[in-house]
């Protein structure tokens, strides 16, 4: 089938449904696709808060957060939309309030506010208190909250339709093409259908599938990266991916940074707070590249829990009160996935990976840009973690990305409408399924007995996380290399055991499989390319930062034997580069 | 350890009828079941279909009816249920294919208590005031993930497949209850119809299958006192 | 008032009956408690079974107003509690035409049963006096 | 699907409440029609007296008693947890209690019942 909208929205996380509310607001006739039921985005599972300098309980200002996200992402972070990040997180906290979100309440009956990781009172003097927070599941909060607000304003949703290509009019992007609509697989039946819009919003969120331990949930591959990338849209940054200290051992599944906000400690095997040795001034509220950096050096030097590959984060001496009000759900997970009980024992945790700091390059309005001049692809915007603005930079601090999907998801959703006021619909497409009609039919044809999705997805999971992780060097690098291109090679032969076409997730895994694989070979093209160590990326060859060869943002296209890599400039306005010391 | 793992198989495109499968697995005694599922699925038989996200018991993906009992399978572990497992889709749903159930009933009646914040006064500059007792007051009910354990456990949504089912009560409470919001009477009124809170008979099944630990029928009976206050 | 409600699911006319009905469940429950428990007592454990011919009934047990209209409430009560409760029953496990017939008959016998319960009180000549 | 899925307290103690409704029900019919048969032809009814009076007659008195009281503790149960939601915190708490007065008050109760059959 073919769907006229005005406007299309892929993705229902916190990103996607801001900017399909806003569309709505306005009157545009709207679609929203999305993979999964709208609240099963990932957006539902952070838990710690978010930023914004409301100052409800002591000083505090947007001028503050803002050089903490600047400081934090390393100067990589280009500090024009850092302002915007920083200045809008306070009005669009406000507006979630006014939506009904249940913040934990202040004494006099304000909005919460926790401390979190790299987050300080001017300049770095001290933690402050900043991140709103309900309890302990303020992304479910923020999700269940947007997803109300649509549906009070009428906005159509097209659950469990997995976008799998994009489509352009005139043209690939790269030759001035518009975006012109995607096509959607309905995962119920099996059925491709063609949605046109004018204005095409990205929203599909990150990648952590491609490394074994992750606290990323199992549906995000990356969809709407890779999609850009095989349209020729450079991919940005795609080296910086961030490691969050504290995951249950083994599993990854994350215990938030508020359960540090809140007074938590990290011990190592001989009962320290090692982290005096590392950030003497904010301790266990370091941003996350440097507390992950510090556990893997105490695990290195034998002093992880009985010499093995964890410490212990340490609740205990919080209260029962604080931890069953404020850390509910955290300590729950302990209980369930670790058989720990964190009233009574230590939690055992070790760094999993947690989110990507690159992806679809765009501008402050959301929209995608296709090199380094800013030039804009007519119709085709990105927000959430699936976009790369950059206000993250090298390293994303606790609750920032929270802050992101509101801000841009919400300037997404109004300059789409703008736009979507200004331009014809673009015309029918004539066999615009056909690629990747081909593309499924060639897996799904396949003879049995192929190479397997579930084997290449795990030793993709595998060399990622050992060669790609908290610390990297050119011999790791070249070998995740050459191993992930092996595995590109042998995931042209995969085959699969579904040939139905009722929900058929075996298709659409392996369909997901070559989204990850293409974005490693990216992200470690990238990582392999940048010789320096900055924020996330921790090249173990090149230990210091070096802003006069490296202050630039990489930009990867696709070219015929991988990606090609070429660099932009950082936007300064306020801030210059410093030494990162905490 | 290995297990004996009963998976109610159904295909629409070539089974009849839903038919047990049976799988021995061998598994760590901290697995979840739907590290079980994930593996059946890789190594035996691709074709197994059921949904599942985030792997933590937040999306509401993975609820299913685990030895007799609606869990969701990415929290329960396999100590908790000894080395006989068997997996079926959630009761009283229609079955898409295997573990996959349609969900659009559900959610229809999810939308139609008007799960969203109501209240039309102007909106103040700053965030509107709310003390932490007011807002205690409908934490419980903030928990739900929508994973409909609960509606699927309730024999009196079995019986009566119009019931509007444990989850959107739980819902429209965590407005109705909630300071901020005006829209109560318009809820109460759509809960007090035939198919609304009277239809519970305080079975309990609701709130054993509830993965966030939600006293879900308490929610239901301060519901139906807060109808029988404003009318009787 | 729509029938349909915003999205979705169709919304049957209440007309405030299923409140009343779970309402009353309750306040006939309450009185039914007392009703019921006390008249199964006087049956069974102040009297026997085996001396409760129907002479006796006349001349002893139903030879008072107080008794008689007791029984009579209670008559009533079950009648209403019991035909409330086993509509609903009848409605959770009964769709469309069977439904109708079910509760069509159960709304007879319902009928039936508080006549002829209350001829019988009623009817009966209190022997007075005798 | 009742019996495929494993309810815990609540579901047994909705079950039995709707069972023994359904009994008592059934006996409230056969109760007045035999009551109004004392009122129209008291010798059928003198018979059918004979019957209640007789050993399994007894016993279907017993099991009568068994549901009244079990439908009427359950139900001041349920009564309990509509005036007071937070007692829904205990409901298995208040179904236990339920079967000890059950059982303290039917234990007695059936035996006076039955003492006739048992010649005592
Ligand atoms: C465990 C955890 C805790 C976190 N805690 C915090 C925190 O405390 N504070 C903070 O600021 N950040 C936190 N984060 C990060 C933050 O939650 C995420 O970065 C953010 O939620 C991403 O939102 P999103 O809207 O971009 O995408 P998501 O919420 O991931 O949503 C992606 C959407 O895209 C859809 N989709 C994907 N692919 C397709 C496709 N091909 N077709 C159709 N639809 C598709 C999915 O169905 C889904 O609806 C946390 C992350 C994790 C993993
Ligand atoms: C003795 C005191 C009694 C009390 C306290 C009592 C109480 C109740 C209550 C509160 C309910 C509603 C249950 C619910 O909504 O879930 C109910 C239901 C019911 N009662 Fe009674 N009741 C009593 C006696 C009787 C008698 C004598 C009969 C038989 C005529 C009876 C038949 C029923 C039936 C059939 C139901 C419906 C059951 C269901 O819906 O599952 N009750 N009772
Ligand atoms: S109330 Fe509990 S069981 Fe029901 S849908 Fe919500 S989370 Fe699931
Ligand atoms: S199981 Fe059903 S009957 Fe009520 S208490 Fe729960 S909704
Ligand atoms: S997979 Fe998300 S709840 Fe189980």
């Amino acid at each position: 089938m073919d769907y006229p909208f005005d406007a299309i929205v892929v993705g229902a996380g916190g990103a996607g449904l801001w900017a399909a509310l806003e569309l709505a607001r306005e009157g545009v006739n709207t679609a929203v696709l999305t993979k999964l039921y709208p609240t099963r985005s990932h957006t539902g599972t952070a838990q710690g808060g978010v930023c914004a300098a409301l100052g409800n309980l002591e000083e505090d200002h947007w001028e503050w957060h803002m050089f903490d996200t600047v400081k934090g992402g390393d100067y990589l972070v280009d500090q024009d939309a850092a302002e915007v990040l920083a200045r809008e997180a306070i009005e669009t906290v406000i507006e979630l309030e006014h939506m009904g979100l249940p913040f934990n309440r202040t004494p006099d009956g304000k909005i919460d506010q926790r401390r979190f990781g790299g987050h300080t009172s001017n300049y770095g003097e001290a933690p402050v208190r900043r991140a709103c927070f309900a309890a302990d599941r303020t992304g479910h909060m923020i999700l269940q909250t947007l997803y109300q607000q649509c549906i009070k304003h009428g906005v159509k949703f097209f659950d469990e339709y997995q976008v799998v290509d994009l489509l352009f009019e005139g043209g690939e992007p790269a030759q001035g093409g518009r975006a012109a609509g995607v096509v959607a697989y309905r995962v119920a039946d099996g059925q491709l259908h063609t949605f046109r819009a004018k204005a095409v919003l990205l929203a599909t969120g990150g990648f952590g599938r491609m490394f074994r331990i992750t606290s990323n949930a199992h549906s995000l591959t990356g969809d709407g990266v890779a999609l850009c990338y095989r349209h020729g849209i450079p991919i940005q940054d795609m080296e910086f991916f961030q490691f969050h200290p504290t995951g249950i051992v083994g599993i990854g599944i994350l215990l938030s940074e508020a359960a540090r906000g809140e007074g938590g400690t990290l011990l190592n095997d001989k009962g320290e707070r090692f982290m005096s040795n590392y950030a003497p001034k904010l301790m266990e509220l370091a941003p996350r590249d440097m507390v992950s950096r510090a556990m893997y050096q105490e695990i290195r030097a034998g002093r992880g829990i009985g010499g093995k590959d964890y410490l212990y984060l340490d609740v205990r001496h919080l209260g029962r009160k604080v931890i069953e009000e404020k850390l509910p759900d955290i300590t729950d997970f302990a209980r369930i996935y670790q058989g720990v009980e964190p009233l009574k024992e230590p939690v055992p945790v070790q760094p999993t990976a947690h989110y990507a700091m690159g992806g679809i390059p765009t501008n402050v309005f959301s929209e995608v840009v296709r090199d380094d001049k800013g030039t804009v692809v007519p119709g085709l915007f990105a927000a959430g973690e699936c976009a790369c603005v950059s206000v993250h930079g090298a390293n994303r601090l606790g609750t920032n990305s929270l802050v992101d999907l509101l801000v841009f998801g919400r300037r997404a959703g109004r300059q789409m409408a703008r736009h979507a006021g200004s331009v014809e619909r673009p015309r029918p497409i004539a066999d615009a399924v056909e690629p990747v009609r081909a593309e499924l039919e060639a897996i799904r044809g396949r003879q049995a007995g192929g190479e397997s999705v579930a084997v290449i997805r795990k030793e993709l999971q595998d060399v990622m996380m050992d060669n790609v992780g908290v610390y990297r060097d050119g011999k790791l690098l070249t070998g995740a290399l050459a191993k992930v291109r092996e595995l590109k090679d042998r995931n042209g032969a995969v085959s699969i055991g579904d040939c139905g076409a009722v929900f058929n997730t075996d298709l659409l895994e392996a369909n997901e499989l070559g989204y990850l694989l293409d974005l490693a070979e990216v992200m470690v093209a990238s990582a392999l390319a940048r010789t320096e160590s900055r924020g996330a990326h921790s090249r173990e060859d090149f230990p210091e930062r070096n802003d006069a060869g490296w202050l630039k943002h990489t930009l990867a296209y696709k070219g015929p034997k991988g990606p090609t890599l070429k660099y932009k400039p950082v936007s300064i306005t306020r801030f210059e580069p410093k030494p990162r010391t905490y | 350890m290995n297990v004996d793992l009963r998976i109610l198989r159904y295909n629409p495109e070539c089974d009849p009828a839903p038919h047990w499968e049976s799988y021995q697995v061998a598994v760590d005694p901290m697995d979840r079941v739907l590290d079980l599922l994930i593996k059946v699925k890789a190594e035996r038989d691709g074709s197994l279909s059921f949904r599942r996200s985030c792997g933590h018991g937040i999306c509401g993906s993975d609820a299913m009816l685990i030895n007799s009992r609606n869990r969701l399978a990415c929290r329960i572990r396999v100590d908790q249920l000894g080395k006989k497992i068997s997996v079926a889709p959630l009761p009283g749903l229609p079955v898409v294919k295997d573990l996959v159930v349609e969900m659009s009933g559900f959610f229809g009646k999810y939308r139609s208590v008007k799960p969203y914040l109501i209240n039309d006064q102007p909106e103040p500059e700053r965030e509107r005031l709310q003390s932490a007792a007011d807002r205690a007051r409908y934490d419980d009910t903030t928990k739900c993930i929508l994973c409909a354990a609960c509606t699927t456990s309730c024999p009196s949504f079995w019986a009566r497949s119009d019931y509007v089912g444990p989850a959107a009560i739980v819902q429209a409470h965590r407005f109705i209850f909630d300071s901020r919001d005006e829209g109560a009477a318009e809820r109460l009124e759509i809960l007090s119809d035939e198919d609304g809170v009277w239809r519970c008979r305080t079975i309990f099944n609701c709130v054993d299958a509830c993965p966030r630990g939600i006293n879900i029928t308490r929610a239901i009976l301060e519901v139906s006192s807060a109808i029988v206050g404003r009318r009787g | 008032m729509a029938l349909y409600s915003r999205s979705g699911r169709p919304r049957p006319q209440s007309g405030g009956f299923e409140l009343a009905a779970w309402y009353f469940m309750r306040l006939s429950g309450v009185a039914l408690f007392a009703l019921a428990l006390v008249h199964f007592s006087l049956q069974h454990f102040v009297f026997d079974p085996s001396q409760q011919t129907s002479t006796w009934i006349f001349n002893q047990r139903w030879n008072s107003l107080f008794w008689r209209g007791f029984d009579w409430l209670l008559l009533m009560m079950v009648v209403l509690h019991g035909f409330l409760g086993l509509r609903t029953v009848t409605m959770d496990y009964l769709k469309g035409g069977r439904r109708t017939l079910a509760l069509a008959t159960l709304y007879l016998v319902g009928a039936v049963i508080f006549v002829m319960g209350t001829i019988v009180v009623m009817s009966v000549p209190l022997p007075l006096g005798k | 699907m009742l019996l495929r899925y494993r309810g815990s307290e609540g579901m047994v103690a909705w079950a039995f409440h709707r069972i023994s409704g359904i009994a008592i029900w059934l006996f409230v019919l056969l109760h007045v029609l035999d009551i109004y048969l004392a009122g129209g032809n008291p010798n059928v009814y003198d018979d059918i007296l004979k019957f209640y009076a007789s050993t399994p007659g007894r016993i279907m008195e017993v099991l009568l008693g068994a549901a009244l009281l079990y439908h009427a503790l359950n139900g001041i149960r349920i009564m309990l947890m509509d005036l007071w939601p937070s007692l829904t915190a205990y409901h298995k708490q208040m179904w236990y209690a339920n079967w000890a007065i059950f059982v303290g008050l039917g234990l007695p109760g059936a035996f006076i019942i039955m003492r006739p059959a048992l010649g005592l």
